[in-house]
């Protein structure tokens, strides 16, 4: 073939969103692309940038717990642990156990909503329009506890810097627990009809590979990270609230392709179920606050605290100047920080594999631009 | 939550006001030291400062956060130490900027993934111009969060070929997160 | 090919199921009981006025700045039906803003507001989503009425039992012959004074 | 030929009755997709306009209509709205030969088989025609795509066809049905049936197969620039190719009007008969469309060149063994089982599902994080049932 010295070719540049019906949301991708092949790949974030850091940090302790809500908008109690932790070491309290539990036991069944949701909208982006349904089936089943729970099925605001707003009512175990056997089989439903399908295989087998020490530079964590055989989970390299005392199992990958990340999440939405229902079993009782009326003033100093979102390793790095206001927050978005990995992962593959693996990632944007 | 099951609301309210009852409603208190490092954080530390040696002007640490300060032109050279020294810390965790109005104070948790210590790099920059050595040839990662701190803060990050806006648009004026920035209200319909 | 039949007779498998979907605007699925929908103003039933005394801990705690208030010297009280000296006047909570996030009632000491079950407000206005004491009221009541709500503070913030406290009191200082005290000063008009005061050193300091 | 008057009205009336039909069909194809994926997903589908939702169809039909047309400024605007004539043109001509029961056809013509493959295939023009046009390059992207689709699986639809053919020893539908009569060419050549299945649902673009209009990645390829009632014409054309897999693969396959043993039905009952075949077809293609995802376009070539043309051709020569030899027609029934069934084993032989594998190691290799023991609740044993958290730490 000469075709390539004797013509002088242009390659196209394919601009994918911020309005695509792949791109989850108000993500840009600019494909640098030769035919169906991708040279290059130029992400543009901000589109929704809302300034929360910045907004933080003239609302006061409590106020900000609403922002969290919405910085990650699919996994937002995991986001509230997050904020809330911070502000825990900060405040120097500790909230009681039974808060503990009950904060684990809604972060992980949010992990559940949120790697449901990613299946879903994963198996549309790959052109599967039925998984989505399921997914949102269990999905919606979690989200109507949620709101018997904290009121609200998306924005919760129910944790508290030193425990949580209220306790749970008195049915929450055994809806729980039927809950836990419903959202089971429905993993198991979106796992037989996707995880071994062949076209599906085909699509994300071998796709979108980045290795271990490439992904750690890149920043990525969760199950980007571990697809890659890196064994990082913060929840196991460092405990928080009540992990240590639960048996639990981390999942890891070899390939660090768009199959491992996918089915990484579905086995781990299996370990979420269980972990859930060991939390159950121990289900202490005890106050739901930590002592101390007002825990709103914190004497000045900084701490950086992390725990495992669905996404990723989020982190807050919280700075108080002593006022009831934080003097700056800083978040680790686990969805920016594995953007970054996004055009290693997708030069020299085909167009239709920029969406698998940007699907892959699992990214939410009101995370990456906050 | 006023809708809360109303048996336990109606039983509430002569106790909530009684202070007697506090104790019982809240569990006992748990201070944790302040500003004090743990047994493993005192380890990190003490590993920190072997790498890093005299390039260490100010260090303290939270829980088993260890920081240390450096000297900002030596920051590219304390991270490759931290990098590639024993204490591996081979991810760039987070990078963050504060405006403490007289300086900006760069801050870059750096965590280990092969034995999960986190330590923290502290540089003071001047208010005016600020800039330090980019971390791009060390980590990846250092890209967008080089990029935000640029937009948000004005950083300049000497060494990153890539300084377009990240989160702000082309054209945008000024830094939005620093504290001299406004926050301006916006009109209301 | 083996796995991909597998796939399709779980979709199969379907087609003999119920559907799981509601059929919206004909069937609305009930919401729980802690469900926090449009905020909402309660109701005195004993003194026929609203709880809320305009003291403004809801506006000040806000993190989206959606109330104003203004409070007035209540004639009720003049007239000794209530306890409350002072009564929200007007009350305006633009809903666009509002978040729904239901801070406003856990700081409220005079059990005043509370997040009813109402989530579906529509309005072809522009300002159709700015609700006035009115609207707050009506949407107070009715979830008053709907999940029978209780105070949690009855003792201290429903007219009736504060009023009833307060004779009670007073008769038994006149038994006493000790008639001299003034009212203002029996526990149970102070408490919400005294609440009001320290929550106000607490979140607005 | 000599053409009366008479001839040209019965011509339009037949013409006209048929474009009925076809659109009918279509716009029953929608509702029918529509209510079909509700349910394997659980959800009701359309329905509120009319009875079960019935009108949708033509709500929104009427809705396309009545929307503003839009053609980007830099298109070709001659060729922007020719390209969707393109398209429905052929897809409406094929049904001239098409006999829905015996005599119930505009033209049965000698040749029909023949005249469907010369037909059929000129709707790719419109898609490339349609894609370069609208000067987009999600839509030059669709266009080439479909280009390199529907050119690579013509191949194995017309060997099909052409097995078809040569067992029934005619090119004429009506001969093809008619040498059913006893048993169905599903039963003689299964192996067929598959590949046109196959084939068929990648001419039409239906998933697994719809990476030319592939919403998540060209966002509707060459129909991303259309809307109203060009878009409208070109969605029509596409469930009127779905019934046209549906009836070929009915006349072809699986009988056409004629229960496989027994006579000729009446002819309303043909008719019914044939649709209902044809539904089934339909059925099945929406099925596998709500279950797979789509492949991509190399993985689609690849099928195609590598597996579905070696194996036509196999089949082919077959067919053609069968007929010289004069064997009886199971020898073929089992040839193609054989030809169907070894690659599949050899392939599977080579490479197993690595999923499976991969999950079970996955799940097995999970790192076990024990729990530590839980340090004793503290002494406090009053079990306190908190009252909502009035000391928040707002």
């Amino acid at each position: 073939m000469t075709t390539e010295s004797q013509f002088e070719t242009v390659d196209m540049m394919l601009n994918m969103g911020p309005q695509h019906p792949a791109t989850h949301g108000v993500f840009r991708m600019v494909l640098k692309v030769d035919g169906e092949k991708v040279i290059d790949v130029i992400p543009h974030i901000g589109y929704l940038h809302r300034g929360t850091e910045r907004l933080a940090e003239v609302e006061t302790y409590g106020q900000v717990i609403t922002l969290f809500d919405r910085v990650d908008y699919i996994a937002n109690l995991n986001n509230e642990l997050a904020f809330v932790r911070a502000g825990e070491q900060i405040m120097e309290v500790e909230a009681p156990e039974r808060a503990q539990y009950i904060r684990v036991i809604l972060a992980e069944l949010n992990r559940v909503a949120s790697h449901l949701l990613f299946i879903g909208t994963y198996a549309i982006d790959l052109g599967a329009m039925t998984p989505v349904m399921y997914g949102f089936r269990e999905r919606e089943r979690i989200q109507n506890l949620f709101e018997h729970v904290t009121g609200a099925r998306m924005m919760h605001n129910y944790m508290r810097i030193g425990g949580v707003k209220a306790d749970v009512p008195d049915d929450f175990v055994p809806w729980v627990r039927q809950l836990i056997g419903e959202v089971r089989k429905g993993v198991e439903e979106c796992d037989k009809l996707l995880s071994t399908n062949e076209v599906f295989l085909g699509r994300t087998r071998g796709v979108g590979v980045i290795d271990g020490p490439t992904a750690i530079s890149c920043g990525l964590t969760g199950p980007s990270l571990r697809g890659s055989g890196v064994a990082y989970d913060v929840r196991k390299d460092d405990p928080y609230e009540i992990y240590p005392y639960l048996n639990y199992k981390v999942p890891v990958g070899e390939n660090g392709d768009c199959w491992d990340r996918y089915y990484l999440r579905m086995l781990e939405c299996y370990e979420s179920l269980s972990m859930i229902e060991q939390c159950l079993d121990q289900f202490p009782e005890g106050p739901i606050m930590a002592a101390g009326r007002r825990i709103a003033r914190p004497p000045a100093g900084e701490v950086f605290s992390h725990s495992e979102n669905p996404r990723g390793d989020l982190g807050v790095y919280l700075v108080s100047d002593g006022t009831d206001k934080p003097y700056r927050v800083k978040i680790r978005p686990p969805s920016f920080c594995n953007l970054v990995g996004l055009a290693t992962m997708t030069r020299g593959s085909y167009i239709a594999d920029a969406v698998a693996i940007l699907g892959s990632l699992d990214i939410v944007l009101g995370e990456v631009d906050r | 939550m006023t809708e809360q099951d109303p048996k336990a609301a109606a039983e509430a309210p002569k106790e909530a006001a009684a202070p007697a009852e506090k104790p019982a409603r809240h569990g006992p208190p748990i201070v944790i030291a302040e500003e004090v490092l743990n047994e493993r954080g005192e380890q990190t530390a003490a590993q920190l400062a072997s790498t890093l040696g005299t390039l260490v002007l100010d260090s303290a640490g939270r829980e088993d956060n260890p920081w240390v300060r450096v000297d900002a032109k030596e920051l590219h050279a304390a991270a490759k130490k931290c990098r590639d020294g024993e204490i591996g810390m081979d991810m760039l965790n987070l990078m963050l900027a504060v405006d403490w109005v007289d300086r900006i104070q760069m801050i870059y948790v750096l965590y280990s993934t092969t034995n999960n210590r986190k330590v923290i790099l502290k540089a003071d920059l001047p208010a005016e111009s600020p800039a330090i050595d980019s971390l791009t040839d060390l980590w990846e990662a250092a890209t967008w969060y080089e990029r935000e701190t640029h937009d948000l803060f004005g950083v300049d990050f000497p060494g990153n070929s890539d300084m377009s806006p990240l989160l702000l648009y082309e054209g945008f004026e000024g830094h939005p997160g620093l504290k001299s920035y406004p926050l301006n209200d916006y009109e209301e319909w | 090919m083996i796995s991909g039949l597998k796939g399709m007779l779980v979709t199969l498998r379907w087609l003999g199921k119920k559907n799981i979907t509601a059929n919206y605007p004909k069937e609305h699925l009930p919401v729980q009981e802690r469900f926090m929908g449009f905020p909402g103003l309660l109701w005195d039933e004993t003194a026929e006025e609203p709880f809320c005394t305009g003291c403004m801990v809801c506006v000040r705690e806000c993190p989206t700045q959606c109330m104003t208030a203004i409070m007035h010297d209540n004639p009720n009280a003049v007239e000794g039906k209530s306890h409350r000296r002072k009564i929200i006047e007007t009350f305006e909570i633009n809903l666009n803003r509002c978040i729904l996030c239901g801070i406003c009632v856990d700081v409220c000491n005079f059990d005043a507001i509370a997040m009813s079950h109402e989530h579906e407000l529509a309005s072809f206005a522009r300002t159709g989503a700015r609700a006035d004491l009115g609207l707050l009221l009506d949407l107070g009541r009715k979830f008053q009425t709907e999940v029978s709500w209780a105070p949690k503070g009855a003792d201290r913030n429903v007219a009736s039992v504060v009023l009833a406290k307060r004779a009670a009191a007073e008769a038994a200082k006149a038994e006493e012959a000790a008639a001299e005290a003034p009212t203002e000063a029996t526990p149970a008009s102070e408490a919400p004074v005294a609440e009001k005061a320290e929550k106000q050193e607490g979140g607005e300091s | 030929m000599n053409v009366t008057l008479s001839d040209t009205i019965t011509l339009s009336v037949q013409l006209f009755a048929l474009f009925n039909v076809a659109a009918l069909a279509a716009v029953s194809l929608v509702w029918l997709e529509r209510r079909f994926l509700g349910r394997l997903q659980g959800r009701p589908g359309p329905n509120r306009v009319g009875p079960l939702g019935l009108l949708q169809p033509i709500a929104d039909a009427i809705k396309l209509m009545s929307k503003e047309d839009v053609a980007p400024g830099s298109s070709q605007r001659l060729l922007f709205y020719a390209a969707p004539i393109l398209v429905f043109v052929p897809a409406f001509v094929v049904w001239l030969t098409f006999p829905l029961a015996r005599d119930v056809v505009v033209r049965n013509m000698d040749m029909g088989l023949f005249f469907f493959v010369a037909i059929s295939v000129l709707s790719i023009v419109g898609l490339v025609l349609a894609g370069w046009s609208s000067n987009s390059k999600y839509a030059i992207l669709g266009g080439f795509r479909a280009a390199a689709q529907l050119v690579s699986y013509e191949i194995p639809i017309i060997t099909m066809i052409l097995i078809i053919g040569m067992l029934s020893d005619s090119l004429d539908f009506v001969k093809v049905v008619d040498a059913q009569a006893t048993i169905p060419f599903i039963a003689v050549v299964p192996l067929a049936f598959v590949i046109f299945l196959i084939a068929g649902l990648a001419e039409v673009g239906r998933t697994p197969f719809d990476i030319y209009f592939a919403e998540s990645e060209v966002v509707g390829g060459p129909f991303v620039e259309y809307s109203g009632a060009h878009w409208a014409i070109f969605f029509l054309a596409e469930y009127v190719n779905t019934f046209v897999i549906g009836i070929l693969g009915a006349l072809l396959f699986l009988g056409g009007w004629r229960w496989p043993f027994g006579a000729d039905l009446p002819q309303v009952a043909s008719v019914a008969l044939l649709m209902g075949k044809a539904y089934f077809i339909v059925l099945i293609i929406f099925w596998i469309r709500g279950t797979y995802p789509r492949m991509r376009i190399d993985q689609l070539m690849a099928m195609a060149w590598k597996w579905l043309i070696p194996l036509s051709f196999v089949l082919f020569l077959a067919a053609a063994f069968q007929l010289k030899f004069e064997w009886p027609w199971w020898v073929l029934t089992i040839l193609s089982l054989v030809i169907l069934v070894v690659p599949v084993i050899v392939q599977s032989r080579k490479q197993r599902n690595p999923a499976l594998e991969l999950a079970a190691r996955y799940a097995a290799n999970a790192i076990v994080v024990q729990a530590k023991p839980r340090p004793a609740p503290a002494v406090e044993d009053a079990p306190v049932v908190t009252p909502a958290a009035e000391g928040t730490s707002v």
